[in-house]
């Protein structure tokens, strides 16, 4: 028999002594300056986190390279955030600047705390999955190659923005609840190949699989047909039964979605809503994107007040205005038409006209 | 590997953020997989289209999931990624490593996959990003050695994640990697063999920040709470007002229920707290002066979830405060009752949130043993259609 | 009558209320129909019951409905009640009345029916309460007589009705009582001939205050609004200020946007007209300073509803300004086009909010020819399962 | 051909010239004392509006006893109110307090301007209508005579409260939105009588009219049945189908909501939520939604701060502290279940504990 079910690494053996010490005891934290978490504990002790940009997909020399960075200066400890930042955890003061000066050379981008843009949560894209409408790394690069000035500091945001991106509606990551998400969609009815259906799909659960009930048995050809009205192109189906195939290069797109958080603070957690629809699916830079992303950003930026994430900003000034000052043309696209669809419908005088 | 052969992904080498294209080529000089992954994406960004084909499931001995098959859909052209599976090891709680380990973790990678990873996977995993059918027993036998186990794929408990906790946060209203890392060997059977209904997610944070995203993307989210007063220093709030901190439109007037007054007199911050929902903004803002309060424990939100099919959900608050101590028995015996009915009740691939969303919240709390509480609701329900029990509804 | 014969219905003549005993005992001195209906009542109290039997289709003659018929379901010990049908009459607009018209009403009520009356049945009208099948026909005739025709009943247009706007409020933004006359004089045949999937309701407020109640239980509510700034009269609010009212609390911070501020030095009160959502709160503070701007029109709102079936509804956004002006035919062609939208694809019994929920709003707007607008909304979707025209989707 | 179509008076007609000449003229208004308007006109005229409390369901006796008094002191003229109070309109303002005088002295309450409990808006009820789960009149006259100090401003509440009484669940009024609104409910499942239903009811409707699904076609008896595990007692099939009896004196109830409003005054409509989800039908005091309501108004009255509705005064205080302060036991009922279920469900942590 193999070893089995033993389990991580045990936390208690990663952590570097500082944190062992002052495991509970930490008392406040500062930011002295872009990129750095400076906290104290009620030991006097103080640590110092720099955080610094990761492609999270990277080679196992990265690895090897961040390694040796934290053996200099972190006595051989690091950690990676929840957004895929790597962490730099400094207990020797002195250690600091120097590692500062090192990350700098070396071409890392430091930043990500506090009132800033930090890293993007993605997925796999094109790189490893079947579902992928589009490519997350690609997208990715491509917007913070135009933003990286909000997560180094170099120019000051608001509050915290999260930028999601997911290759398609299955959203793995939480872009449901992001400031801004990028979500590749399809726009066309998947084709189903009824041969295949008939020998390799389980009917009744590719039936189940669709959010809209697009989907109707056809006993004749021991296969279904899709209602292409009632379909909205999600894939559930393609993901549930092999025979169905909803990729379309020409028609596929993404779309952007605006002002969703988790955290409570204030206001409660809030979904992201969508703002534009479409746009082209163009590799390698998708421009029509990072614009739209860029352009939300700016509008955002220069407009809320501070301490207010996106979608504060937006439910202030309200979603008339949100539009009208993007740009961004309201569609019949943006009125809900799904399940909960009338609990969003405004059944109130109290709008701006 | 020759440039010119990625003209495309090339542009994405430029620009100041951080290349994956570079990560890609770092790796491709190592690994002929890798060299052939980067032809295909590169095919991929001409073409506009993935080139992954569907199905194929492949695994470790005494497993049922943890990795992730995958095969080319052109293996002619790129015979490197014929097979690329994915294994999905889970990670320490915290994402805490030490050099060592991480060093250790690339070697056997470096032997048995394609040289590239994620870390970490949106779940919490690390991916490892890529090896053959042939490669994952013996890549698995390797990663246990250095003490790597594999997280969870498929209808199974995943793997979980938390944020960074008590370990340095002065927020953190329980031990986020401690109840993290226990869970995860208590439920060592349930990650490894798929034998739910769909995929069941656990994600624990510190408090209301909520910095695991836990509630948007847990079946159940742990988050850590107080209930009893905000610990106010009123020396560290004068000082900060003293310096200028525009406490009324930072502070006060941002209370969601205006919880908290400013006695400019005495100088001295007034919180009505029966009124504070701790949603943490005043302590975020003047972390030197205010504390969560010392009656510590968390909430047990259910049902965050992605929106296919029934829609995306936010956790629901199931229990509003449960004391966080080890051996966290409460809380597991809480996750084997929620899972057990949604084992016995659920459909295939239908998520707990939808699985409520079908029978009932009050069906579902019935169920599972849970007493009602005003806490669950935003509001109480509008519409008149409730039902009554038999018992309930005497007639004469 | 003698009192002992209703011991309980008698208990309710006590206390300082008016007493609608009293009144049907009033009525009852008068009127055989009454006394029987007196005694039906009791007995319904001591049952704990009613005593009506349903079904019954009676009326007018021209006329598809305006009567509600009504039949005991025990004539042998109720005879006066044996039919009991109720005359619904169409109210002026604004419930004014002449004494005179009114004493002409109770002359032919107390001729043809009970003697008992609603001012006003729910909807609007005036209920006359109880009479019998013959006596409908010389009642209406009589009615005609003196100005009075029906109301609606069944599934028809329903007798519209309005708040007092213009007449006596300052607040008022349209002609809500003209509004309301004309398009009941337009809408005669729909309100009299029962041609609709089912009822259909149109009220009529003057500001968002909505006190015709429209939003919750129209179909079509007309609510006045302005979209130019409020009007503010500084001397009149540093008045207010002087007299100690307490600005910041009762104005200030309950303004739902903050859209007001309050200058100390300068004694102004500062709007950013921008930020005004229309909810009157600050000018129902302050009615002597504060008032509605100069552009006014209405919003239509569509919808609104009780519960069943499929729960109730407060009406939703459709045009968020529309100028009125005599003769109304933007709105008079709005309701044109919703109710034979409504019409044609609605299927027996489904209101109009029931109908759009089936089809969904995009489909609604496209059919009845009104642009999306985000007013129509809280939000946008959150959920990504959006549909595309096939003539959107350009294909290779 | 008879005269049809013909209309209702024309509200010119039926005006005071006050009215008239200063229609749309109005600039402000005060309430010198509690149940009188004053309505100031740009001209400089002044109509005292003086409110009455009328029962709704008179004799034409009653309507003759106010013409007389409208004759005496408002020129002939009079209105009522949306909310079914008597509005005596005084133009000359010499004929004010004598008017009032003789209201009192009558025994008419005046009242219901302002913050105060206005006129309960309500139904049939036994007296007229087939569907009546208990009697509208009663409820409200029991409920009145412990609520009038409430509208005639002897005793002063924070703000308007609206109370609706409805005998089902179609609620014929604005129960929904209603500060608290007192609902006559069934709790049994409807009896089906086959037989009728073979001849009298159109099944397909029938089957259309429930709400959750209950109903589902019985072709051997040519009739329905109904699943009780999923019928709710709406009554919506026995308003269709005469042949389904939904009544039944032992267990037919009354519930309470609480908290609904519709002015667009400061916070957007809400709905009545459900607070008691069954008290006794006791007849003719019903002494248990007396108390209940009368529980509600003084809690309210007590905490909320001035110029706060009941349901704004919810929101702020959170229902976790409502249920406690009010006494009133949380339970299953409680949460809903119904299409948008899970869009109540709490979905932060911003909660009391
Ligand atoms: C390191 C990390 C936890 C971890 O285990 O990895 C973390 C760490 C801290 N978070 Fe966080 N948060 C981290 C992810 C999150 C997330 C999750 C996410 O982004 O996916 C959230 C919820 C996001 C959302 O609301 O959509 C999150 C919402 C917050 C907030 C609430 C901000 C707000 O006003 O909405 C605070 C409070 C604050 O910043 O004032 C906070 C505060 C903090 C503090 C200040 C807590 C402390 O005293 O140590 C830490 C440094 C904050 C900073 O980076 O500015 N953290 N924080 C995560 C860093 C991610 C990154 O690399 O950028
Ligand atoms: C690898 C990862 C994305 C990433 O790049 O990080 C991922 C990748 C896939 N996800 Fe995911 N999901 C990943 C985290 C998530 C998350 C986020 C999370 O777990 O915190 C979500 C949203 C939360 C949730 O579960 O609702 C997520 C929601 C989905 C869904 C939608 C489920 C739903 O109920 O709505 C699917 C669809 C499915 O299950 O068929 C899905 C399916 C998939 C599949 C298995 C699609 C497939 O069948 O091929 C993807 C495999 C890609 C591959 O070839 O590697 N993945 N997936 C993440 C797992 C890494 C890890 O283990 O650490
Ligand atoms: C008389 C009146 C109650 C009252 O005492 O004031 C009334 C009485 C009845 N309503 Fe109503 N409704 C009355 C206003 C309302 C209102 C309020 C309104 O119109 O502003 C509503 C809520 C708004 C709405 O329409 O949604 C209302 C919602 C209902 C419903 C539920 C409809 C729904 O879609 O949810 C029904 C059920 C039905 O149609 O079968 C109903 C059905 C009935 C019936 C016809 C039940 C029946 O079939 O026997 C009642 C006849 C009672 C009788 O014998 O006189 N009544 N009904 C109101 C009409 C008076 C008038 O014409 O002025
Ligand atoms: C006479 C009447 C209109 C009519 O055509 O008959 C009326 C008349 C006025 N309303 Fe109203 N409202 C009338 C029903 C309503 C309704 C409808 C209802 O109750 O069914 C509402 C919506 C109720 C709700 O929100 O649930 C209503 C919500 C208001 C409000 C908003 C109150 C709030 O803060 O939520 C105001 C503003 C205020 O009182 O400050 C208002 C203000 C007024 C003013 C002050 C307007 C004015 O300047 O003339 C009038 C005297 C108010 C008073 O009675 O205190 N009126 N008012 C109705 C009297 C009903 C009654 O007999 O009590
Ligand atoms: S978002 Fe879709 S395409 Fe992207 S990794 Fe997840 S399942 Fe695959
Ligand atoms: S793509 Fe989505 S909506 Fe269309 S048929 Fe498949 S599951 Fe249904
Ligand atoms: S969730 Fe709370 S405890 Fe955890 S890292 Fe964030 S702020 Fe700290
Ligand atoms: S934690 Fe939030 S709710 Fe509590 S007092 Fe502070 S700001 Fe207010
Ligand atoms: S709705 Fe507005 S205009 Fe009409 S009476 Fe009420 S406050 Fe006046
Ligand atoms: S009307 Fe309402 S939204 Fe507009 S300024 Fe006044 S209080 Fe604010
Ligand atoms: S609420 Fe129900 S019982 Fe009362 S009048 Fe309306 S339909 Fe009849
Ligand atoms: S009473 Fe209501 S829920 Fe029950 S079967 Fe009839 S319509 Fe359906």
């Amino acid at each position: 028999m193999p070893k089995t079910d033993f389990g991580p690494p045990d936390y208690r053996e990663m952590i570097p002594p500082i944190v062992r010490e002052n495991y509970g005891k930490w008392r406040y934290h500062r930011i002295p300056r872009p990129g750095v978490l400076e906290h104290v504990s009620e030991t006097g002790d103080v640590l110092s986190s720099v955080r610094v940009a990761s492609p999270r997909l990277v080679s196992t020399d990265f690895v090897r390279e961040i390694c040796e960075i934290a053996d200099k200066y972190c006595g051989g400890h690091l950690r990676f955030t929840t957004r895929h930042n790597i962490e730099f955890l400094v207990s020797d003061r002195e250690k600091l600047q120097p590692l500062l000066d090192e990350l700098e050379g070396r071409g890392y981008l430091i930043g990500g705390v506090g009132r800033a843009i930090s890293n993007v949560v993605h997925t796999q894209g094109w790189i490893h999955c079947k579902s992928a409408v589009t490519d997350a790394s690609g997208l990715v690069k491509s917007i913070m190659d135009e933003l990286h000035d909000y997560y180094t500091g170099k120019k000051p945001v608001p509050a915290k923005l999260r930028i999601a991106v997911a290759c398609c509606v299955n959203m793995c990551g939480a872009c449901h609840c992001s400031d801004i998400a990028v979500v590749g969609i399809h726009r066309r009815v998947p084709r189903v190949n009824d041969d295949v259906v008939s020998k390799s799909c389980e009917i009744p659960s590719t039936i189940a699989s669709c959010p809209t009930g697009a989907i109707r048995p056809n006993p004749k050809l021991k296969s279904i047909t899709i209602a292409p009205e009632k379909c909205m192109y999600c894939g559930n189906c393609a993901a549930v039964c092999p025979a169905i195939d909803v990729m379309d290069p020409d028609t596929d797109g993404v779309s952007i979605w605006v002002g969703g958080k988790l955290s409570n603070a204030r206001t409660t957690p809030k979904f992201s809503r969508l703002a534009i629809p479409y746009l082209p699916n163009h590799p390698p830079r998708w421009p029509e994107v990072t614009e739209a992303v860029k352009n939300l950003v700016e509008v955002w930026r220069q407009r809320a007040k501070p301490g207010e994430r996106m979608g504060e900003w937006i439910e202030r000034i309200g979603w008339e205005r949100f539009f009208q000052i993007t740009g961004i043309p309201f569609t019949e696209k943006h009125i809900d038409d799904f399940t909960h669809a009338t609990t969003t419908f405004r059944s109130s005088m109290q709008f701006r006209i | 590997m020759d440039d010119r052969e990625t003209p495309l992904l090339d542009e994405l080498e430029e620009g100041d953020w951080p290349s994956f294209v570079a990560e890609l080529k770092r790796a491709a000089e190592k690994s002929a997989m890798s060299a052939d992954l980067l032809r295909q994406i590169e095919r991929s960004y001409a073409d506009n289209t993935g080139h992954w084909k569907r199905g194929g499931i492949v695994g470790v001995r005494g497993y049922g999931g943890g990795v992730v098959g995958r095969y080319s859909a052109m293996p002619e052209e790129f015979p490197g990624v014929k097979e690329f599976h994915t294994l999905r090891v889970n990670e320490p709680a915290g994402f805490y490593y030490t050099t060592e380990k991480l060093r250790e973790l690339c070697d056997v990678w470096d032997k048995y996959g394609s040289g590239l990873l994620n870390l970490h996977g949106s779940t919490g995993d690390i991916i490892l990003l890529g090896t053959t059918t042939e490669n994952l027993q013996p890549c698995f036998d390797a990663l246990g050695e250095i003490g790597f186990d594999l997280g969870g794929s498929g209808s199974a408990m995943r793997t979980l994640s938390c944020c960074v906790g008590q370990s340095r946060c002065e927020h953190a209203c329980i031990d986020t990697m401690d109840v993290t890392h226990d869970l995860t060997m208590n439920f060592q059977m349930e990650i490894h063999r798929p034998a739910f209904p769909y995929k069941f997610k656990i994600k624990v944070s510190g408090c209301p920040n909520d910095c695991a995203a836990a509630s948007a993307r847990s079946d159940l989210a742990i988050i850590g709470v107080w209930r009893d007063a905000i610990e106010i220093d009123q020396q560290g709030v004068a000082e900060y007002v003293d310096e200028g901190f525009d406490l009324f439109n930072r502070v006060i007037r941002r209370c969601p229920t205006w919880a908290l007054d400013w006695d400019a007199e005495e100088k001295r911050l007034k919180l009505t707290s029966e009124d504070c929902v701790h949603c943490m903004h005043c302590i975020n803002e003047m972390p030197k002066a205010l504390r969560v309060g010392q009656e510590r424990g968390a909430a047990v939100l259910i049902g965050g979830k992605a929106p296919v099919v029934k829609g995306a959900m936010i956790g629901w608050v199931l229990v509003p405060f449960m004391r966080l101590e080890p051996p966290y028995q409460e809380l597991k015996d809480l996750i084997v009752q929620v899972t057990e009915f949604w084992a016995e009740h659920g459909k295939n691939r239908e998520r707990l949130a939808e699985l409520i969303d079908r029978l009932g919240m009050p069906a579902f709390l019935e169920g599972i043993g849970v007493e009602p509480c005003p806490q669950m609701v935003d509001a109480p329900r509008s519409n008149p259609y409730l039902f009554w029990r038999e018992e309930e509804v005497k007639h004469a």
